[in-house]
């Protein structure tokens, strides 16, 4: 059996031998395309620097077959990285929930420990062979129904840098990802049941699917498309849907009066704060763990970049909010960071770290104007999850090409062919439940709020709560 | 002087303020209230067990004005917070006795103003 | 010296060679009962499927004596799970204050921080003596006052899988888990002092005379109970004390009027479900440490099974209290996601993935059912407690006999043996306290809120809660 | 090249052989004082239970060249310990949020995100290097602007325990915390702009500048100083440009009438509450990570010495408060334990269990003084960030002497010199603000809340919060 | 018309609204408030340092209702409020000039019913 | 009697607290409350967008005094108040029907002290 994430196309002369992950996979076509411009670019910085480098450093190679230890290590290490990004749910649900009313509270924790379980559980019955279906035509494959371990699968046979239940456990987290980037945007307006379905269809179809022609090995992955850890397969992913859905419901009642913007405030900076610094923790393994072992080098660099552009992203930002709003938006800063991360992930094994840096830096004053231009284009996305995740990831994706050796029209074709689909499949599912079940609460439900109507329950019992919106 | 006291639904103080405004008052006081009235109120459960919930979130509007502008007042708030459903809300009308500004010490007309 | 945790005797063919802890524990009577039956069912979703899988996978056998590599690396990943099962006290102190009215919300804090330092220190003066004796008679031994490290035991030679120092510290983290368990049962009416004695003297005594039965290797070890990480050694032990409080209690003022009754929201629903995604994650560690090794298979599979679990928990307590209650309640499905992994504790490592979604499922559901019958009763526990960690830890441990190969005889043994052992002690405690300093604060104190009296000081100073229960 | 972190000059015979870091570091002048004293007091404990016990063990020995397993494992844990230290930030932010008012949180959460963030930027563009410049004069030393990695620096010939990036990237994460300190201390009425440049240029320069002396390989190591992982070196650092901000800054408005206290309640002691588990979480990866490298017996002993030092700084502030203010306070346990970790962080490695213990318990009790006579001598510090981490930081250098065999003349040395440069330059740099944009905000601004006027946004929108102060 | 002001022990709401209930008075207004009266108040301590609170939290109800219905609404409220210990609370009952319902525009004894 | 309501600054309540209990006036309640008078408010902006907000917070105080303590009453609540910048606050007093403790059941001026 030869499925298994992220067939990496894109690495440098310095880490081939390292990668155990490349090395050993079994039944990948071995495509490595001649970065000459990329690498010339990637290292510019070092250059400048009067450095080489980097280049020609190479780790004791590691042999086809690693040791036990180095198997364990390495399986470890995606532990760690997964349940780093398990924690990236609760950060979901928090920046989600601190972005919005506290009318709204109660509806949006549901979702959020809603979409982790489904998204695991339909990643286990369906998702994950539909993502690595082994050897297939590179468009649609299928490996059969609920987890099925082959006879070496625990071992270093099945891959040097985890086991069969690591590989799945590790997607699993990943997949549930996607859909938890909607529901932020689609939050106090959606109706359950309806959020609900799409969620379950979009991550046990769409999602895997999609992710195949890339990590599965499909046609964007033997064309030379590169998103090392998904700003276009996980993140646009979500940011695409979140995009359809904002579209196809409309925006909060009071949000645009005439030609003016009303914001609608965030109950809760704390829990906003404490999400963005969930995510970010968690992406230290969403990046960390798509190096696909513990190599150190690879997985240290990750560490470098993924901190870098999360901090340039903040920096971005807080220059951009102060400017053009005369004072530093919190929010904004929150969003920036977020910006910088999704910014890097496509990259950020290929991306050195003052490039990172800059990548994160632009996707912070780009996540700034784009939440801006959404609201003039009245898209209402409470959380600003289309510009983070889907804008972002998009200048994520195209940095590749820009600073990390990337071959650019492969990167805009993986762009345009993976956005096309997620956005029409994503639309399609809405406005099917629109047509049926209807995916809007009613206008009363909306004011008094969606906690008290769908759950019959309120998120801060006890506490005065007052608002006129 | 009479002072005017309000209550209505939390979502028309907007309009209701933009209203008052149009008729020249100005000034105000606002506090939260929960209401129980006509209007039925919902049902809440918690893990597995229901309550009823019948004292609804409404909001409290305090308007010391002069006489002559009871009417101008009054109207406004229902002009405001009207939609013709029940639990719009209430308004009741006191008699006030003296009014002072603290900053100046002015009382009277003078002081509501 | 050969104290040291877990002595496991169910384990497949396929771990044997693999697993150190097994191999290498020196002292240890190696009791491997035939597991026809259970392997039978154990495996049936696997032959169901087509595959006869994983029972053939062996890697490559680790020797008595592990590499200094391997070794590091078991010691480190054992690390980790002491870290994640610590961040369970900061989820237990979250939901716990989330699901009690604000005016509580102090004194409940205050008891979670005192209860992980108290567990902490008294494992390290005398219960790790008594839970790891080393050679007893099976029933009571001690190992001497405080930590006593012997010659070799920071080496391999104590354990393939860890120092002595590792072992104590992961244990420790475990003692205190059951106090804190408590906690959440008698919230909002008990005295602080009674409660700290209480927990005191139960984590010291109770806790780790039960837990040398089993896990010192004691009578149960040897007769053939099975409880891995603990559904009855960890959280049946604060199930039943928590039983046993709530009875000596009686509820909270205002819960049960008449026959009617009446729900005491919890004031943070945001604080809930941050508790429970951390206790989540640190059932990663929990589970996942409970091997005692790295072992790249088993960690990978207790990963697996812990994480189907807790999801199918949520979704089998969310269609299960929204049939019952008409709405999906939050809390009960935040109740269902530990109920899974109360219920998978027992056998994670040897039931397989399809069977722990199952019995995660049915856990979700008992769950709900359990809460609703405890309130029926009258049993005021207002996190949940009992029906999480006790009902559910019963199942789980029957799930082990069903799913993963246990002796069922020696399952209802042990959750008898054991369950006999800490209700009757905790309810001895308990009327001690009652009878000497008391244990329910005064009826004014109860509606004032224990913050003001035991406290001198409120939660949210500067918000207006208004409550009028 | 031979920069790289914590030259460590004070280990017993025991770990010599297995420590990594200190046998491969090159260029390093290997000073290793004879510890009797120190080591009759460190083992005194062991003696007096009848055990000779650690001194004799003494694992398998790793050559100077480590294998590629060790290295990647060693990695992996470095990269562990940072991000849990990156955790610590969140903890940071939500302690001082939660025990100022709401009306300044949306300030507080700012500043916590832009530290962390300016903190890993500054550390990259000159800290790493001023503070890790390689063989220099002891003083001062430059490595050059922004990360100059060799040719082997990513190999275990640059450090057995982990790679050049992985050595900037968990330096980084302690650099921001100096700042995050002083953020706290000096809440709820200091200028933005003139935070963000004092952090700017105090983490730029002292921080990294004190830190080459010892750390670094400076006169300081080159003494005999010992600072493990920085009870002087970080805490401290954050302590005195702490006490320096509060004398420049004054108290806050209401804090201090006449000669009587008004206290100024926190307004979420959850949210303390969580900061505050979370500190505790990411010290297991400060100390922990401090070892570097996974060298089981010492990454264990040092999470023992930090849990038991942290339980016993609860317990013994918890006691303390109790006896002094007749209440146990919720807010100084949360110090307490935080003391007891800024008190065992010099001497982490080399004090006992049992001594770290006592340790801990004696800093929980300094801490409770320390809040009061600070607020007696009018210094207002909101979260007793001078009390935890000044007070405690010169507490835990000097117990390294006490208790862990260090040189108690040294010890005071250190305090001196380093505390000397920290709070002189911090009171320089606080003065030429004030003279310049001024730090502190308008009285108006102060009462209506920072968040208002600085960031045009309330914390909690559409609650009620009721202040009258 | 009068309008009846009252605080009252928080949780004494429940049984106060009983007891109105009872009494067929079943509109009614409630608030937060903090109240200060001969109920003496309790010592917060906050890091070493003490603070008097003097200002404990009430519950205040304002009720319109026509003559008719003043002293069943004040007895109602007694019935359900008292228990005998200080802190039970006042009530205070206001000439009410007018009341006007905003869905219909009623006013007088037909407003506040 | 007279039933005194008061909008003051919320900073300001520790401070006309004292200068009540100066004048022997001890019993009070207190209320949250949000103000729209002649005090302009100030400009919100999130995430890009900006929202003015001109209902500021305030105190607001209630207070049933005998005829004899109106003016100490109100005297009172202007000295701890006043800080002559716009906002200050305002003084209404109404006249007070009854009063009853509902402790004692006693009415009028013995329910008011
Ligand atoms: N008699 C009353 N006394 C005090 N408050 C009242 C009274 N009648 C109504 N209210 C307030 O007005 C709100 C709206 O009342 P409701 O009966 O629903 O209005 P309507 O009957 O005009 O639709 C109530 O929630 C309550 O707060
Ligand atoms: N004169 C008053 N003016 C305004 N509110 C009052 C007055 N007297 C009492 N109250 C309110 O009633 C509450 C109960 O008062 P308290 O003096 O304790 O009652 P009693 O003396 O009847 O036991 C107070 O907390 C306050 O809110
Ligand atoms: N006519 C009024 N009716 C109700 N409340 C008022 C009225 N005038 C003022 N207030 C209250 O008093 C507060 C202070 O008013 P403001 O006009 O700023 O005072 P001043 O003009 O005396 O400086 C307002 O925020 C509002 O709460």
């Amino acid at each position: 059996m030869n499925r298994g994430k992220k067939d990496r196309s894109l690495t440098t002369g310095a880490r081939d031998a390292a990668a155990p992950d490349e090395a050993a996979r079994p039944g990948r076509a071995s495509y490595e395309p001649e970065l000459s411009g990329g690498h010339g670019k990637r290292w510019f910085w070092g250059a400048a620097l009067g450095l080489l480098a980097m280049a020609a450093i190479a780790p004791a190679a590691m042999a086809d077959e690693v040791s036990l230890e180095m198997f364990t290590i390495n399986n470890t290490w995606m532990l760690v990285a997964t349940f780093l990004v398990f924690m990236m749910h609760l950060g979901f649900a928090s920046l989600e929930a601190g972005m919005t009313r506290a009318k709204n509270t109660v509806n949006i924790l549901f979702k959020n420990v809603f979409i982790i379980s489904i998204g695991i559980l339909t990643y286990a019955i369906i998702g994950f062979s539909l993502m690595y279906p082994g050897e297939f035509n590179g468009v649609l494959g299928w490996a059969g129904i609920w987890l099925q371990p082959g006879p070496d699968d625990m071992t270093a046979a099945y891959d040097p840098g985890f086991t069969y239940w690591t590989d799945f456990i590790f997607q699993a987290m990943f997949a549930a990802t996607a859909a938890t980037i909607v529901s932020g945007a689609v939050a106090e307006r959606i109706k359950l049941p309806a959020f609900m379905l799409f969620s379950l269809i979009y991550i046990s179809t769409t999602y895997p699917i999609v992710g195949s022609w890339q990590w599965g090995g499909g046609w964007l992955d033997e064309g030379g498309f590169y998103d090392f850890a998904g700003s276009t397969l996980v993140h646009s992913a979500g940011g695409w849907a979140a995009l359809a859905g904002v579209i196809v419901l409309g925006p909060r009642i009071g949000k645009y009066v005439g030609n003016t913007i009303r914001p609608i405030e965030g109950h809760n900076m704390p829990l906003a704060t404490i999400g963005v610094f969930l995510l970010w923790l968690g992406w230290f393994g969403f990046n960390g763990g798509s190096v696909l072992s513990a190599d150190p080098e690879e997985v240290s660099l990750v560490f470098v970049t993924t901190a870098l552009a999360a901090a340039a992203g903040v920096i971005g930002a807080m220059f951009t909010s102060w400017t053009v709003q005369q004072k530093p938006d919190l929010t904004m800063t929150l969003n920036g960071s977020l910006a910088g991360l999704v910014g890097i992930t496509a990259g950020a094994d290929v991306i050195s770290p003052f490039w990172a840096m800059i990548v994160g830096f632009i996707a912070g004053i780009i996540v700034v104007f784009s939440v801006i231009g959404l609201d003039k284009a009245k898209l209402d996305d409470p959380v600003g999850a289309i510009s983070v995740h889907l804008t972002c990831g998009i200048w994520g994706t195209l940095a590749v090409a820009f600073f990390g050796g990337g071959d650019l029209v492969w990167q805009v074709i993986g762009v345009l062919a993976c956005g096309a689909t997620y956005f029409i499949s994503a639309m399609v599912f809405f406005l099917i439940l629109k047509a049926t079940i209807g995916i809007r609460v009613s206008e009363n439900e909306e004011i008094r709020g969606l906690d008290i109507d769908e759950h019959g329950m309120e998120s801060y019992g006890g506490f005065q709560i007052f608002s006129s919106r | 002087m009479k002072l005017i006291v309000a209550y209505i639904q939390p979502e028309r103080l907007t309009a209701v303020k933009q209203s008052l405004f149009d008729s020249n008052v100005t000034k105000m006081s606002v506090t939260n209230a929960l209401g129980c009235g006509q209007q039925m109120g919902y049902t809440e459960t918690y893990r597995g067990a229901t309550v009823e919930v019948n004292l609804l979130k409404k909001v409290r509007l305090e308007l010391a004005v002069t006489d002559a502008f009871v009417k101008p007042a009054v109207d406004a708030i229902i002009k405001g917070a009207k939609t013709g459903q029940i639990g719009d809300g209430k308004i009741f009308v006191l008699e006030l006795h003296e009014c002072v500004r603290i900053r100046t010490g002015e009382t009277g007309e003078a002081g509501v103003g």
